[in-house]
């Protein structure tokens, strides 16, 4: 370098240049740029869409998310009640709350512009300390969530393949499935609350997740005692209320329960896995009038708690509408028949092909028993109404089924009608699609109103049975024999409510309709038989009010030595409110019989 | 005659530090005899928080290892678990990733120019690139929602796709900064005093070098081609066509040089990668983040920061935590033992240019 | 590439008894498990003689429920473009291990921190004690039976005014009066 | 001397007007947040314009920016800082770090509550904070001062024993000169 560098000291002089160009200063505080539309700003909650799931505060690795009650939001089924609140004094406005956040609620927004000189008023409740929040949205989960909304679909027999036999349908996940589709449940607990039964979902699930499929099923055994049943059939209400439901497929928690009792495979091994404690005999003893998944349950847990149990079952099989009102491509005899052997062996004693009232009283089964359950269900059904019901060939689905599942043959012809939206309806058509027939199911409102499971639907859709939805039956056509030959049915339009219910069918004047059938079946209901004790002192004892049981919320009926549930009790008649009812009156029994 | 040797303690209060770390120097007149490093005052202690987290909470905590360029940790933390798991990242998702690798260094190239600067008392300069990395920053928020800590890009791919006409706000900064770059280019090394006070100051020879494991933009000063980029690619570094520049003398002159033109050629980078970019996925999505587990196994993974190569070695033990993180950032090589080193026999003046010039970042040392 | 691989593995496996190799797929490195007496040596034979000339890291693996530490040194060579592993386990315990520290001079660093964070004695170590921390007291806090937010809770404050918050699955328990077995919370969120 | 209340009023608001815009930072980055510094100060948001800018040493500095968190290792440094300036002094705490831990909740060589160890006048809110919101941050402590409300110095006076106690929890080793502030 020499001495002097002229070339050096001249050249930085150039910056000059810059001399009066427009500065590219921010004139704040005048002007307030605005935040990109992608800036992770602060919090905004939808209060509405939030069913305050609280995975935004399990994710939040600063433990910045705490969920708390506000006033005038009350916890419903499928919504916990409470809603994140945002400690700013921890978070780092990573969003993984909105990322995983199942409704899509949380959202960050542009805002970002807090000083204060109270370190305490940093807690934040995101949607009610920024109600404005809501047009100001940037970092959403619109674009992109690390919610797994897409269910892994169940492997099942091709809709051809199945009508050939009476195989079961559904083929079950295996391990890898079960292992993916458990770890997209997010463990919030929601569906706790909308099973009957209150089973532990997402304590099962997780240990699915994990890998540790016996306890999955000790733990599902606490509180249920025929969850292969509920695997196969469940009406699973808890996937109703899924959180990942909201924007997605929900968790297939019925499938999963199916998947973690495929590990017992034989009643010795469900009782190896389950391990139960059974206390010793306290030398009280239970009547329990019928066998269905209500009296199998309070069967099942009084046994555990030391008690003597005798079930009186009229048919020669346990299981009630279980056993003969499903048909077994959905659930097979030999599963349903395991677990009763299961529930045998813990010391369960069923009495079967003893009818009440008739091969045994009913006022003996009371007097020998320190308490009575009655889970009697439902097992006659409604009949149409219309004329010529009682052709040759007009039956009712429930009886065909119970014929059927009973190893009966059945005349049905090739072309059957169905009448009914619901899962018997479904059923009985399926079952006649699988003897051959051409099966056709009138219903009187529209597809999405039916009450059947959609599964089932689209099942019997596959299948190539024909769903009339809007069809009105008003007559069966007989033949001279008296032999069912057609039916004749009007269109309907559907006409909204006044009151704000569901819109209701009314018929087309002149839009009859005939449909050639060989066999009616209808299927719009069942009713309750309490034969055995009418013209009895207990008719009087124990209240029934249109058509079923008056129970506290203890399962307790006006007698407080008799207890009922299932069908005969609830509103809902299905398997899993009947197994609810069996264990809160098991809880209520040894209660009422310690008590005593 | 020996002047009488007195301490002086520099930092971790001291306008000409680097960041929070101290140094404890020994000095005859104002000629340091020996150095002392005094570090931790930034210990977060993030390795032993990450195993704490899951896999995904740790992914939050990789950017704030070191702030003037948080990329890179982001990067190989995404990197070394996709290596763990055998997750495929979409080709879309590599092309973002090096773009926003290579802004990240083209931002952290601006902090230097000003901090190198700021540090011979060349205040201009600061005024002039960190205001000009505003720009970048300002497409980094557009991106990603962050000035600083951007927590983009993610095991599986990136965080979100680019927005519409992203690209083309990227090229119009570039050709900005491109014009920029000259500028400062006159106001810097055109500049007497900056070569005065650079040249043959703060000597790392190729021997120290090697004994220090000196990575970077440093060893490049010494003459060694080195760079992870090309010697050990990752995503899509060896379909690119770039240059490693390099420069002889090992001092901070020679160091500069070697910004000077990184800095040009990462620009070249991100021409080629927006020109290239193909369409499709950016994000393999991982499974649900509770439940999210990672077979057994361990990664080590390097990645070129501005301050040279970082590695990170993870560790999963098959759970849904890491076992082990470990992150060496360059700082740890450059500004402890080798630090301790280069400043025998230097000027306490020049303490802070060194530093500086052997990008010193206390948080990546302590973490 | 795999001549040279080959080549080293079966050097090191004449020199050093003991030696065992790992397989690894993918990465471009080969692992080696060896006794912690022959690190120095082994080490030095690589920088020296074939050419692996940059200390990429020095990492430690606390494995507690083995009792040992594992300690693994990560070597690349700038010509071959290929990575080392040489891992050793030592006893948690009596932790001890050779000072490399006269091989590269930055390895000083590194053990400094390992002595501080999970307290490993190098032979012959020089330099301050105190590293990252000061006036530390507590055990080496890098040990994974260090609980750090028990620590945390127990040595600094806290802001109050968070106590109200609630559980969601509590919450629905308390609400649906499900009972739960004692077995099955280790499962719940 | 002034005994009278009313011109002791009028001193005040005249010396709060200039203490307000002459707001001297100590350049000291005690933690990450210190990266949004340069850009403060820098010609896009350019603080000077405010009254803000750098100071070197504790004795000329006004105010003290915690720019994050503090390792107890720094709160050391911080302290002795802290009660090296000279009146005036104001504290800023800057992001979720020194409000309660942030990201750092459960670090064991962090403190999680800055107001515990020293007296702060403005908390900014962010991880880290924009340097809008830097301005706004000193925005308010301006506004602060001009009320005369920013009174953190006197509160560590008056209560200098509870603070005293709380540092030394968490500083075993107490080596420090007494400064007579």
């Amino acid at each position: 370098m020499s001495f002097f560098d002229l070339k050096g000291t001249l050249k930085p002089l150039t910056a000059l240049k810059q001399f009066g160009k427009k500065p590219h200063t921010i004139e704040y505080p005048k002007v307030k740029k605005e935040a990109a539309d992608r800036y992770r700003g602060f919090h905004f909650n939808d209060l509405e869409a939030c069913i305050g799931c609280g995975n935004c505060s399990t994710i939040c690795q600063n433990a910045a998310i705490d969920m708390i009650h506000i006033e005038g939001i009350e916890g419903i089924n499928g919504d916990s009640g409470l809603r994140p609140r945002i400690d700013h004094g921890r978070c780092c406005w990573c969003a993984l709350c909105v990322e995983v956040c199942p409704t899509g609620s949380l959202s960050l927004t542009k805002d970002y512009l807090y000083v204060s000189d109270d370190p305490d008023s940093f807690l934040w409740v995101p949607g009610i300390d920024n109600p404005e929040g809501k047009n100001n949205l940037s970092f959403t989960s619109d674009e992109q969530s690390l919610n797994d909304f897409k269910r892994i679909s169940m492997p099942e027999l091709e809709g051809m393949e199945r009508v050939k036999s009476f195989a079961e349908v559904v083929l079950g996940y295996n391990e890898e499935q079960a292992r993916e589709e458990a770890s997209r449940c997010i463990s919030c607990g929601l569906c706790t609350e909308a099973c009957p039964e209150h089973m532990h979902i997402p304590e099962y699930i997780n240990a699915i997740a994990t890998g540790n499929d016996k306890d999955a099923l000790r733990i599902i055994y606490d509180n249920n005692p025929l969850p292969e049943m509920c695997g196969k059939v469940c009406t699973r209400r808890c996937e109703d209320v899924c959180a990942i439901a909201v924007r997605g497929e929900p968790v297939a928690i019925r499938w999963l329960k199916r998947y973690a009792t495929e590990t017992a495979i034989s009643s010795d091994i469900t009782r190896e896995i389950v391990n139960p404690v059974i206390k010793e005999p306290n030398g009280k003893k239970v009547g329990i009038v019928g066998a269905g998944p209500s009296g199998l349950t309070a069967g099942y847990y009084l046994a555990l708690r030391g008690y003597d149990v005798t079930i009186y079952e009229s048919n020669a099989k346990a299981g009630g509408a279980t056993m003969y009102g499903i048909p077994k491509y959905r659930f097979p005899i030999e599963s349903l028949d395991k677990q009763i052997e299961y529930i045998e062996k813990i010391g369960v004693k069923i009495h079967y092909n003893t009818t009440v009232g008739k091969d045994i009283t009913f006022d003996k089964i009371y007097k020998e028993s320190d308490v009575v359950f009655m889970g009697v269900g439902f097992p006659k059904a409604w009949t149409l109404g219309i004329d010529g019901e009682d052709a040759k060939g007009s039956m009712q689905a429930v009886n065909y089924l119970h014929e059927i599942n009973d190893g009966e043959e059945v005349e049905i012809g090739n072309k059957v009608a169905v009448i009914g939206g619901g899962n018997v309806a479904i059923d009985a058509a399926r079952v006649s699609k699988r003897y051959g027939a051409d099966v056709t199911i009138l219903y009187r409102r529209r597809v999405q109103d039916m009450p059947a499971d959609w599964e089932e639907i689209e099942g019997a859709e596959d299948e190539g049975i024909h769903i009339v939805p809007q069809a009105i039956p008003i007559k069966v056509i007989a033949d001279k024999n008296g032999k069912v030959t057609g039916i004749e049915y009007l269109m309907a339009e559907m006409v909204p409510d006044e009151r704000g219910g569901r819109p209701k069918p009314v018929a087309i004047e002149g839009s009859n309709k005939v449909l050639e059938i060989t066999a009616l079946m209808g299927a719009i209901g069942q009713q309750a038989d309490y034969s055995f004790i009418e013209g009895t002192e207990y008719e009087g004892k124990i209240k029934v009010e249109r058509g079923r049981i008056v129970v506290n919320e203890d399962q307790q009926t006006s007698d407080p030595k008799v207890f009922a549930g299932g069908d005969a009790v609830n509103r809902t008649a299905d398997a899993i409110s009947a197994i609810a009812d069996g264990f809160r009156a098991c809880k209520a029994i040894d209660k009422y019989l310690i008590e005593k | 005659m020996r002047e009488k040797a007195t301490t002086l303690y520099l930092g971790p209060q001291h306008p000409g530090i680097t960041g929070n770390m101290m140094i404890r120097l020994k000095v005859e007149g104002d000629t340091i005899v020996k150095a002392t490093t005094e570090v931790g005052y930034l210990h977060r202690a993030f390795e032993k928080l990450q195993e704490q987290r899951n896999w995904l909470q740790s992914f939050t905590l990789m950017c704030r290892f070191c702030v003037p360029e948080t990329d890179p940790m982001e990067e190989s933390y995404a990197r070394a678990v996709e290596a763990i798991e055998g997750r495929e990242v979409p080709e879309r998702a590599k092309y973002i990733r090096v773009m926003v690798l290579e802004l990240a260094r083209l931002a952290s190239f601006m902090l230097w120019y000003g901090g190198q600067n700021g540090s011979l008392g060349l205040y201009t300069m600061g005024q002039w690139s960190v205001g000009d990395r505003n720009y970048i920053l300002d497409l980094f928020e557009e991106l990603t929602g962050g000035r600083v800590y951007h927590m983009y890009i993610w095991p599986g791919g990136v965080r979100r796709d680019l927005p519409k006409g992203f690209e083309k706000r990227v090229i119009k900064v570039l050709n900005y900064l491109e014009k920029r770059l000259d500028d400062y280019d006159d106001l810097m090394f055109d500049n007497a005093i900056f070569k005065k006070r650079t040249q043959g100051v703060g000597l790392v020879d190729k021997k120290t070098a090697i004994e220090h494991g000196v990575v970077g933009a440093v060893l490049r000063g010494c003459g060694i081609k080195s760079d992870i980029r090309i010697d050990d690619p990752y995503e899509i570094y060896d379909q690119l066509d770039f240059e490693v520049p390099t420069a002889e003398g090992g001092d901070i002159w020679a160091r500069a040089l070697v910004r000077r033109q990184e800095a040009r050629q990462s620009i070249r980078i991100i021409r080629q990668v927006i020109d290239q970019m193909p369409g499709g996925a950016f994000y393999n999505q991982i499974p649900n983040p509770l439940k999210w587990t990672l077979p057994k196994g361990d990664a080590y993974v390097r990645t070129e920061s501005v301050r040279g190569e970082i590695g990170l070695y993870l560790v999963s033990d098959g759970g849904n935590k890491p076992r082990r993180v470990h992150l060496r950032g360059a700082a740890y090589v450059h500004a402890v033992s080798l630090l301790e080193d280069v400043l025998i026999g230097e000027n306490v003046a020049d303490v802070s240019a060194i530093m500086n010039s052997l990008g010193t970042c206390p948080p990546e040392i302590e973490r | 590439m795999n001549d040279i691989k080959a080549k080293l593995t079966e050097h090191i496996k004449a020199n050093f008894p003991g030696a065992a190799e790992k397989d690894f797929k993918g990465e471009n490195r080969i692992d080696f498990s060896i006794d912690k007496e022959f690190i120095p040596s082994v080490l030095t034979y690589l920088k020296n003689t074939a050419g692996f000339i940059h200390l990429s890291h020095i990492t430690c693996v606390d494995w507690l429920e083995e009792g040992e530490f594992e300690m693994i040194f990560i070597i690349w060579s700038p010509t071959d473009k290929l990575k080392v592993f040489i891992r050793t386990r030592i006893d948690r315990e009596k932790a001890v291990m050779p000072n490399i520290d006269m091989i590269w001079r930055q390895a000083n660093t590194y053990e400094r921190e390992f002595r501080e964070m999970f307290g490993i004695q190098f032979i012959g170590l020089k330099g301050a004690k105190d590293f990252l921390l000061e006036d530390w007291e507590g055990p080496p806090p890098m040990r994974r039976d260090f609980d750090t937010a028990a620590y945390a809770k127990d040595a600094f404050f806290e802001r109050p005014g968070r106590e109200d918050a609630l559980d969601v699955r509590e919450e629905i328990i308390k609400r649906s009066r499900e009972e739960i077995p004692g077995f099955a919370k280790k499962y719940s969120r | 001397m002034i005994n009278d209340k009313n011109s002791q009023k009028i001193v005040d608001i005249i010396q709060n007007w200039a203490r307000k815009h002459s707001i001297w930072v100590l350049a000291y980055g005690t933690g990450c947040g210190a990266i949004e510094i340069p850009p403060t100060m820098t010609s896009r948001y350019d603080a000077e314009r405010l009254g803000v800018r750098g100071a070197a040493t504790p004795r000329q500095a006004d105010v003290l920016l915690i720019t994050g968190y503090l390792t107890t290792k720094t709160l050391k440094r911080v302290i002795r800082v802290y009660e090296q300036m000279q009146d005036p002094k104001y504290v800023i705490g800057f992001g979720s770090c020194t409000i309660n831990g942030g990201m750092y909740y459960d670090s064991y060589n962090t403190i999680k509550v800055l107001d515990k160890y020293l007296p702060v006048d403005v908390y900014i809110n962010g991880c880290m904070p924009r340097p809008e919101a830097v301005l706004a941050g000193f925005g308010k402590l301006q506004q602060l001062i001009a009320e005369g409300k920013a009174n953190g110095a006197a509160e560590y006076k008056a209560n200098l024993e509870k603070y005293r106690e709380n540092q030394k929890r968490v500083i075993p080793n107490w080596i420090m000169p007494e400064y007579n502030w």
